[in-house]
């Protein structure tokens, strides 16, 4: 076993022994063992940055994979299978180093925060257990090699996530929440699990390389439409966990969790985990199936969009805005732009981590305040808050100098290549949402941080509630509240200024105007896919053109990386030449001519959509100068003005009352129906044969009795009855007696006589 | 080993008999250690098990040896017969990989049952005596391999089952008893019409007489040519195979046959359900595994997707019935109707990865629903009601009772790293492999969402949010500041106590190591699973004729 | 017109009967013995019921002994053909003797003797004469035997049926008894003549020749053997002979009941399956009309309304010897369907469903005999909460009458096993009657467990758990029926192999 | 005509068969149980005359001795019966057997 393997094993196990430690343990340690928390974590930090180094800078190779596994289950020899195993293993490339680091980086980071902001609740050592069961899961899903194991971790940080947003359970909207949030997911979850099945039939299998490389093969047993369907219903585990429409309903409500909660799993890690699923499966994903993708992908960007604008709730407007941001990483792969989205996935994660512990450190100093009408004129108590929050913003925002710039430019760009491959007019409305989308996000944050941050304290204008925390002093002026706000300490103040570095362009590429320089773009390139125009081609060549993820000697047992690197590095003209002449190498590489005409376009499209996004985004931010910091138009009155619309975004487009009239309903309604159905109709022979038969007057009384009692269906009834009637021949009269059997005699008689004559 | 295994409960019956009835500790204790015993019995058995022999049916030549183990077989009545020959009853006993999970099951469910029979007050002797005569029958029902003696024991399951409900029962229990007696018995009359039919239609191999073996009538070969249910005779062999289903269908219980189920459980004291839910259940779908579907393999595979439907209306009909119900054992209740529909789904595939997910669940289930029925017996006898909106925020005032809760909850539901995800994960992979049952899994699937429904629903209700104005408990402020709940007229500890945990503990560490690594379980059925796929197989039907 | 027979002919007379006798020993015995019993009941004075009852077991016991060395001697006619020894007559000996023995156990635990009755010596004596009358209508191959020992069963019969005279009910069952066997007997004696008119022969086995061989008017045939079933029907109690049995069961002191419902049941089978199989010529096939007239459908007739009208009615009863009675009618259905089979392993199956009944239906009666002494009732509602009290009579009642429903491990089930194996063993030929019979079977659980529904399940209205023992003798009498019940459920080997050897009858070679 | 011009078997068949149906008629519509009982004799006696006339035309012994033998016990009968009767008009003061229906459904 490769020493990277057995590191990323000590990276999964960790937060696990975290979890089982401090659930059993945390009330006899001191402080709850919040230590063993973070220490294990900063533990696991620190590992994954060691393997973060070694893959991605000591062995610089886009086309670097190790792979470990075991055999799980066994069924033996299968009847018309053959032997059968289901493996699990462990998968080490350079996206799971990537992820590998942010994760943990996060999490690390959240740990530490969370010392201070949820000192003092009475599950405190329980929140770290639940963040370690988390972080396990978590790092499951980017560790895993197969599509079983990958479904098992998904489900657990949905549970996690539904413990974490269920935390403080004694709030009945909490309890909603995480109730919410597991359906949600679990609806997401059946269609990947279908997904799933359509493959294993075919293949028996769950591992990656070994169905890509069936399909590689061209052994798809089924029509391609089911192909499709494989791959929009894997999409759906990714709707149900990165929040897409339709299901994108549950991470707004998730925000009852507490809020570095949200930052880790609501915002950076578990809901980018869809976008990370996509990725993997991304080369068995054929043309139709990338479409119903980027669209989706685009519509819930604009949508998300368009409701953060009206939204009160600090965390509910960043919470939106993370849907939006999700909506473009989709549409980045649906589009093909792959590195895009990944790229964006990343810098997503640390400024939009950096954005929730931000307000979490807002929230904190303003006692549990979350209305952002209540607040304002924070940057002069909290410098460094205002600081990194601004500077995430930007990131945002995608102003230039910034990460998010970078990653977002890339898929719009991405997107503009795909509208012109793919020619017909409605295509162009992927790109046109993405930027229109672009122009929103500007506006909502820049009113954010006017709210937030300029402008005088409206504390006092909040209308007394007896129940906040700080109803004390609701009413009293200026200076009563400047020394209730303070700057937070520092281990709440670190996580924001390293998140915040981590949201600059010189981190990932030298040239800010273009992440395709950096090296994230490099190392994590667009692979090819396996069902385009695969059938074309000659099996072995598409095998070939498929890059990092078929490329190994021996694909099924767990082996030794060096041997893998040699087979490896000379399959791969394009890696090198990628290396080489950066950009450019990428469209030479795809047998796939879609794929590579898009991969060409896009790089073609990069300046134009530089352009207009800068537009756009100094759109944005001008217009939110103008209502909020000019005043030329009032918010209020424009709202008035466009009431229909306000309305539709302030009410979220009333999706969930959509769904509370339609599925919830309908499903209450089923059960109701079926529960009086199995109690009335199936049961109830029972007690309507009892109903029946009370009109018999002249059977004795007992028979409900009788019949409530034993009868079991409607034989019951008939049994009984015929009892009833047949008993009333025993009259007690020896005559009549003697007359039944003379008359059976006669019957007898009279019966075979006409026989006879006959 | 396996005669011990059976009647070891039977031996203490009758040192119960002697034991006067007034000292309940000993007779309690008894019971005990004879379940233990059993539990020692079958713990060992599995060590010694030898998982690459196949069983199903006889080894090459027509000889059981070789393909089961354990076996133990005496003649037990030869008559003379006349023009028939003579009629062999034997007794026979032995395992394969059918049999060894739900012996290992079965053993472990009654020596729980025992432990949560410890509240029983009433008439402790007559009890115990009905209990462990019923263990006895479902072990013995479990080993035995001729089909006379497992309709013994079959039956022998009845009258005892119908007094411990009947006797032990809640109010409504006369009429809860005697449907469960009618619909159970009502199944299996007509299936001794079929195990006599079936007695004229084999000829065992080795001796030439006709047999009751079930080994020699799951070969195909030694049905006689033109007897009543031999190859030839299609009509009658189809209503064979309904007959036995129906029989066993309603043990399961199947839709439309399930009626009895809620009744019973509702009335049923708590280790009763366990023991009904945990294991009788199961007898249903072995008795399918076992009797129906290999003898009748080609009217099997005609009936695949009448199955499959049948199991799919189970899982989503018993997951919607369960959404609506506000008592929490009948809820309880529909859930295990929606589970035993997988296991139906997954014989319904007819392949090695839906039958293997099928015996799986089985196991699980018992393991879950045990644990189910449990934590409602625990918050019964606190509360004297089981009415869901009696309660509310108890996660704060019983953490114990509320993370075990959690387990069961979740495993139930299917939650992976808890054995009833993998189950239930194989009959769906199972099921969608198989053609014929591929539409069915893919209906299937939303049963997964609504036993998430439910039972987080009423997880909500009960454990989170504050107490309810209408709760079964008070609330009131401890000297320590805290607040803390009492029930009327509850003596006991107010979180779980030791017995309870000793119930439950077991239990959930099973159900998660056997969510992690099945092998130890499953590793014990694939080998005959593998083969009983293969005897049910058109394939092996067509080189038989 | 007559001629007197000349010497020699009185001598080879004097020597048949000689001859005879050796063979006749158990009857004989019996006779002794029911004089004996008159007379020690003139005899001796005071209370005697007891001193009687185990005279009389004893002396039945000892008749045990004389039927038992008949194993031994050669089958055959006697008396010129009018009487015939063989394991079948054997059989059904053992069993008259043995369901006798039973009733007097039964009589002598009932309180009702010593309350309602001053003499019990005729009462013994006539049981006595009841046995032998049974004894012989087993072992009877003439037509004027088998009238006899029908009308010595019968006679006796009616008056132990009244033998409570003061109690109404008892009377009126007398009555009704004894005009319905009266109108019956006559009936079959009509039947009887116009058979002699036919063939010119008492013996069965020269009617069935001359049948065979003269052939016969199919209409008088008929009418003929529709008059004489009815007279068997009546014994049998199926239906529509019935009607007399459950105003009669219920009516009658419970031992008489018993004794009635299970031997004269019996022996009437032993006849029908003797005159059925032996009488009516039956060609190659069994299955054929025979003699004119379709056999089988007319018995399966018979025994599908027997079992049905039997469950169905028996729903409906508060009484439990009603209840039995009706259950009895069912049980005739059962045991016709073996009839029908008309092979040897129906005719084993019956034996053995007999023996089963035998045991099954006196250990109900004699718990319900128990049961009456303590709580002086009959009445299912009295029954109530009775479990706790008298916990071992409320097992063995629940044994007995789950053995009655047919379930394992108990030897009803067996009986049940036989009968059906019978059946199916000719493939789909009788899969209905069997699907009917089955069926019947699950109706008759209903009813059988209102018993134990009343004795465990409720409580009674009187508070106060006194434990009622029946007293140590009556304890260990149940339990010995309880545990053969369930004992010769689990090994029946030896029961069975009985009834096969018992089902080979003298000039028959049964298919 | 001719054929009845002397005593046949037919004669004394169609005698015992009407004695046969007024006893039936008897023991069916009659409520005095004596009177039923008489008319049980008549069926008894209607089998008698059977069996003596078709022992004379048959030309054997068998079905005379029957006949003997139903007489002996007819009178059995008989005797228990009234005892019996007897005893039922102690208790109920009337031998008509349609007012003796205590027992029925």
């Amino acid at each position: 076993m490769h020493s990277l393997i057995q590191l990323s094993i000590a990276v999964l196990l960790l937060p696990l022994l975290s979890f089982v430690f401090l659930i059993f343990f945390n009330r006899r340690l001191p402080r709850m063992g919040d230590f063993v928390g973070v220490g294990m974590l900063g533990l696991t930090f620190g590992i994954s940055a060691y393997i973060f180094w070694t893959v991605i800078v000591q062995h610089y190779d886009p086309a670097f994979r190790l792979a470990w596994d075991f055999t799980w289950l066994d069924f033996g020899n299968v009847p018309g299978v053959g032997p059968l195993q289901i493996k699990m293993g462990i998968v080490v490339d350079n996206l799971t180093a990537i992820m590998l680091a942010m994760v943990t980086l996060i999490s690390f980071l959240v740990h530490l925060y969370s010392t201070g902001y949820m000192k003092g609740d009475k599950y405190y050592g329980r929140f770290f257990a639940y963040l370690g069961i988390f972080t396990f899961s978590m790092l499951g899903i980017v560790l895993s090699d197969n599509l079983f194991s990958i479904y098992i971790f998904w489900e657990l940080v949905g549970l996690s996530s539904y413990l974490l947003i269920g935390f403080f359970f004694e709030k009945d909207s909490a309890a909603d929440a995480q109730k919410k949030a597991f359906l949600a997911n679990r609806v997401g979850d059946i269609g990947m699990w279908l997904g799933i099945l359509i493959l294993y039939s075919q293949f028996h299998t769950f591992s990656y390389r070994e169905i890509f490389e069936h399909l590689a093969a061209g052994e798809f047993g089924l029509s391609n439409a089911w192909l499709t369907a494989a791959g929009i219903l894997l999409f759906m585990g990714c709707v149900g966990k990165s929040a897409q429409f339709p299901l994108h309903v549950w991470l707004p409500d998730a925000m009852e969790g507490p809020t570095p909660v949200s930052a880790l799993i609501h915002a950076a890690t578990m809901v980018a985990a869809g976008v990370y699923f996509v990725a993997r499966i991304f080369v068995l994903l054929t043309p139709d199936a990338l479409h119903v993708i980027a669209f989706i992908g685009a519509f819930t960007a604009f949508m998300a969009a368009t409701i953060a604008i009206t939204q009160q709730d600090i965390k509910r407007v960043l919470a939106y805005s993370t849907v939006s941001q999700l909506g473009y990483m989709v549409l980045g792969l649906g589009v093909g732009a792959y590195s895009a989205a990944l790229f964006h996935l990343v810098t997503h994660a640390f400024f939009k981590a950096c954005l929730f512990l931000g307000s979490g450190a807002i929230i904190h100093a303003m006692h549990h305040e979350q209305d952002m009408r209540w607040m304002g004129g924070l940057r002069k108590n909290m410098p460094w808050t205002f600081v990194t929050f601004v500077i995430a913003t930007l990131a945002l925002a995608g102003l230039p100098l910034t990460s998010g710039f970078m990653s977002k430019d890339a898929i719009l760009a991405g997107s503009l290549g795909f509208a012109e491959t793919e020619g017909s007019w409605y295509f162009y409305l992927v790109p046109v949402l993405g930027f229109f989308s672009a122009m929103l996000t500007a506006f909502y944050m820049g009113r954010q941080i006017w709210l937030v941050f300029f402008g005088e304290s409206r504390t006092h204008l909040k209308p007394a509630d007896p129940h906040a925390h700080h109803g004390a002093h609701g009413h009293d002026g200026h200076e009563e509240e400047h020394h209730g706000v303070h700057e937070v300490a520092w281990n709440m103040r670190l996580p924001l200024v390293v998140l915040a570095t981590l949201s600059v362009f010189i981190v990932y590429s030298p040239d800010p105007l273009d992440g395709g320089k950096g090296w994230f773009m490099k190392m994590i390139p667009t692979p090819a896919t396996v069902v385009g125009a695969v059938h074309a081609v000659e099996p072995e060549a598409a095998a070939a053109a498929m890059g990092p993820l078929v490329a190994e000697a021996s694909p099924l047992e767990g082996h030794d990386a060096e041997a893998a690197l040699h087979a490896e590095t000379p399959m791969h003209p394009e890696a090198a030449h990628a290396e080489a002449s950066g950009e450019h190498g990428e469209s030479h590489a795809f047998a796939d001519p879609r794929q590579a005409e898009i991969a060409h376009l896009s790089h073609a499209a990069h300046n134009r959509a530089i352009q207009i996004s800068s537009i756009m985004v100094v759109l944005g931010i001008g217009l939110a100068l103008i209502v909020y910091v000019f005043r030329f138009i009032d918010p209020d009155g424009t709202a008035e003005a466009i009431r229909p619309l306000y309305l539709l975004s302030f009410n979220k487009w009333y999706w969930d009352e959509i769904y509370q009239a339609t599925f919830i309903k309908g499903s209450m309604l089923i059960a109701a129906i079926f529960s009086w159905f199995d109690r009335n109709i199936i049961d109830g022979m029972v007690n309507g044969v009892a109903t029946l038969t009370r009109k018999f007057a002249f059977f004795n009384g007992s028979f409900d009795k009788y019949a409530v009692d034993g009868m079991v269906n409607f034989t019951a009834f008939f049994v009984n009855t015929s009892g009833g009637v047949l008993r009333k021949l025993q009259t007690g009269k020896v005559q009549t007696y003697v007359v039944m059997a003379l008359l059976a005699v006669f019957g007898y008689f009279v019966y075979y006589f006409a026989q006879l004559v006959s | 080993m396996l005669s011990l295994i059976v009647f070891l409960p039977v031996i203490a019956g009758l040192v119960i008999l002697a034991v006067p009835s007034s000292q309940k500790q000993i007779i309690r204790i008894v019971s005990l250690l004879a379940a233990v015993a059993q539990m020692v019995l079958a713990v060992m058995i599995w060590r010694a098990y030898d998982p690459s022999m196949a069983g199903i049916t006889a080894a090459a030549g027509g000889s059981p040896e070789g393909s089961f183990q354990f076996i133990e077989r005496l003649p037990w009545i030869t008559l003379d017969l006349g023009s028939m020959g003579s009629m062999n009853i034997e007794y026979f006993l032995g395992v394969d990989g059918l049999s060894i999970t739900m012996v290992i099951l079965t053993a472990l469910v009654s020596t729980i049952g025992v432990l949560s029979s410890w509240t029983i007050q009433k008439q402790v002797k007559g009890y115990f005596l009905l209990y462990n005569l019923l263990a006895t029958a479902m072990m013995g029902c479990f080993v035995a391999l001729d089909f006379f003696l497992f309709y013994v024991f079959w039956e022998l399951m009845l009258l005892p089952m119908y007094f411990l409900i009947g006797m032990w029962g809640g109010p409504n229990r006369e009429y809860a008893a005697i449907k469960f007696f009618l619909y159970t018995l009502f199944g299996s009359v007509f299936m001794l019409l079929v195990m006599i039919a079936l007695y004229f239609s084999v000829l065992d191999p080795l001796t030439g007489n006709h047999t009751f073996s079930l080994v020699a009538m799951a070969d195909q070969a030694n049905y006689v040519k033109d007897s009543i249910l031999g190859p030839d005779n299609t009509m009658w062999r189809y209503v064979a195979f309904i007959v036995l289903f129906v029989g066993f269908a309603i043990k399961v219980p199947m839709f439309p046959f399930h009626t009895w189920l809620p009744d019973a459980h509702v009335e049923a004291p708590t280790p009763i359900s366990v023991i009904l839910a945990g294991v009788l259940l199961k007898l249903g779908t072995y008795g399918m595994m076992r009797i129906n579907f290999p003898l009748f393999p080609e009217v099997f595979q005609a009936s695949l997707y009448v199955i499959g439907v049948l199991g799919a209306i189970n899982i989503i009909y018993g997951a919607f019935c369960a959404l609506a119900q506000k008592d929490l054992k009948k809820m309880v209740a529909y859930s295990s109707i929606s589970h035993m529909g997988y296991v139906l789904l997954g014989l319904a595939a007819a392949n090695s990865e839906g039958m293997t997910g099928a015996l799986y669940q089985m196991f699980n289930h018992g393991t879950i629903t045990a644990m189910l029925f449990l934590l409602v017996g625990v918050i019964y006898d606190r509360a004297h009601t089981r009415q869901i909106e009696k309660f509310g925020g108890l996660a704060s005032y019983m953490p114990v009772y509320a993370g075990v809760v959690m387990i069961a909850w979740f495993a139930s539901l299917g939650l992976p790293g808890l054995s009833g995800f993998i189950s239930e994960a194989f009959v769906f992979v199972g099921a969608f492999s198989a053609e014929v049952t591929r539409p069915i899994a893919m209906v299937s699937v939303l049963g997964i969402v609504f036993g998430a429904a439910y039972l987080l629903w009423s997880l909500q209700r009960m454990f989170l949010g504050k107490r309810r104005e209408d709760a079964a408990y008070d609330l009131e402020i401890g000297e320590d500041g805290h607040e803390h709940i009492h029930f009327h007229d509850w003596k006991g500890k107010l979180d779980l106590d030791g017995r309870e945990l000793a119930m439950l503990v077991p239990l959930a560490v099973i159900v998660i190591f056997l969510g992690i690594y099945p092998m130890p379980i499953m590793g014990l059925m694939t080998t005959s699973i593998n083969k009983l796929v293969q005897v049910l197989s058109p394939v092996a039907m067509a080189t038989l004729n | 017109m007559f001629e007197l027979p000349t010497g020699a002919e009185i001598q080879s007379i004097v020597a048949a009967l000689k001859s005879g006798a050796g063979y006749f020993i158990p009857e004989i015995y019996l006779s002794v013995l029911f004089m004996a019993l008159i007379l020690v009941d003139l005899a001796v004075k005071g209370r005697k019921s007891v001193l009687l009852g185990w005279l009389t077991l004893a002396g039945l016991g000892v008749s045990m002994f004389f039927i038992h060395q008949q194993h031994a001697m050669p089958g055959g006619e006697l008396f010129f053909g009018m009487y015939v020894l063989d394991e079948f007559a054997i059989f059904f000996k053992y069993f008259a003797v043995a369901s006798g023995m039973l009733a007097v156990v039964v009589t002598m635990a009932d309180r009702r003797f010593e309350i309602e009755v001053k003499g019990i010596g005729e009462y013994y004596a006539l049981l006595v004469a009841m046995v032998i009358g049974m004894v012989m209508m087993a072992a009877s191959e003439d037509l004027l035997m088998i009238f006899l020992s029908m009308e010595l069963v019968g006679l006796s019969a009616y008056v132990l049926s009244g033998y409570f005279k003061r109690d109404p009910r008892s009377s009126e069952a007398a009555l009704k008894y004894l005009i319905y066997g009266a109108v019956s007997s006559g009936l079959m004696i009509y039947g009887f003549s116009l058979i002699y008119g036919m063939t010119g022969e008492t013996n069965i086995l020269r009617i069935s020749a001359e049948l065979s061989a003269h052939g016969y008017d199919p209409l008088v045939m008929m009418l003929s053997s529709l008059l004489v079933l009815a007279g068997f029907g009546y014994k049998i109690g199926a239906v529509p002979f019935h009607f007399w049995s459950p105003d009669v069961y219920e009516g009658s002191p419970t031992p008489v009941t018993a004794y009635l419902s299970v031997a004269s049941k019996a022996a009437g089978f032993a006849l029908l399956i003797r005159f059925f199989y032996i009488a009516i010529p039956h060609g190659g096939s069994p299955y054929e009309d025979i003699a004119g007239m379709n056999w089988l459908l007319m018995l399966s007739v018979l025994s599908v309304a027997s079992m049905i009208y039997g469950n169905v009615v028996a729903i409906w009863q508060k009484n439990v010897k009603r209840l039995l009675a009706y259950s009895s009618i069912a049980h005739a259905g059962y045991l016709l369907l073996g009839l029908l089979v008309m092979d040897q392993i129906g005719t084993q199956a019956i034996l053995f469903y007999l023996l089963s009944y035998l045991l099954m239906n006196y250990g109900a009666f004699y718990v319900v005999v128990l049961i009456a002494n303590r709580t002086g009732s009959e009445n299912l509602d009295d029954y109530r909460g009775l479990g706790r009290k008298m916990p071992l009579a409320g097992a063995a009642l629940t044994v007995f009458l789950i053995s009655l429903v047919g379930l394992p491990p108990t030897v009803g089930f067996i009986g049940k096993l036989f009968i059906f194996s019978a059946l199916l063993s000719k493939g789909s030929l009788f899969v209905g009657l069997a699907l009917v019979g089955i069926l019947t079977s699950v109706i008759s659980l209903y009813y059988y467990m209102l018993i134990p529904l009343n004795m465990f399940l409720r409580e009674s209205e009187e508070p106060g758990d006194r434990s009622l023992n029946p007293g140590m003798l009556a304890n260990v009498l149940m339990s010995i029926l309880m545990v053969l019940t369930i004992w010769f459920g689990l090994f029946f080997e030896p029961l069975s192999q009985f009834a096969r050897y018992s089902s080979a009858m003298f000039g028959l070679t049964l298919y | 005509m001719e054929q009845l011009a002397e005593i046949g078997l037919n004669h004394y068949l169609s005698i015992s068969a009407i004695l046969f149906s007024l006893g039936l008629f008897a023991v069916m519509t009659r409520r005095n149980a004596i009177v039923i009982l008489m008319g049980v004799e008549l069926i008894l006696n209607a089998a008698n005359i059977n069996f003596l006339a078709f022992s004379k035309w048959n030309g054997g012994m068998e079905g005379v001795m029957f006949s003997l033998f139903v007489i002996v016990l007819a009178a059995a009968e008989a005797a228990v019966a009234l005892a019996i009767i007897i005893n039922i008009y102690k208790i109920f003061s009337s031998v008509d057997v349609s007012s003796v229906d205590a027992m029925k459904e």
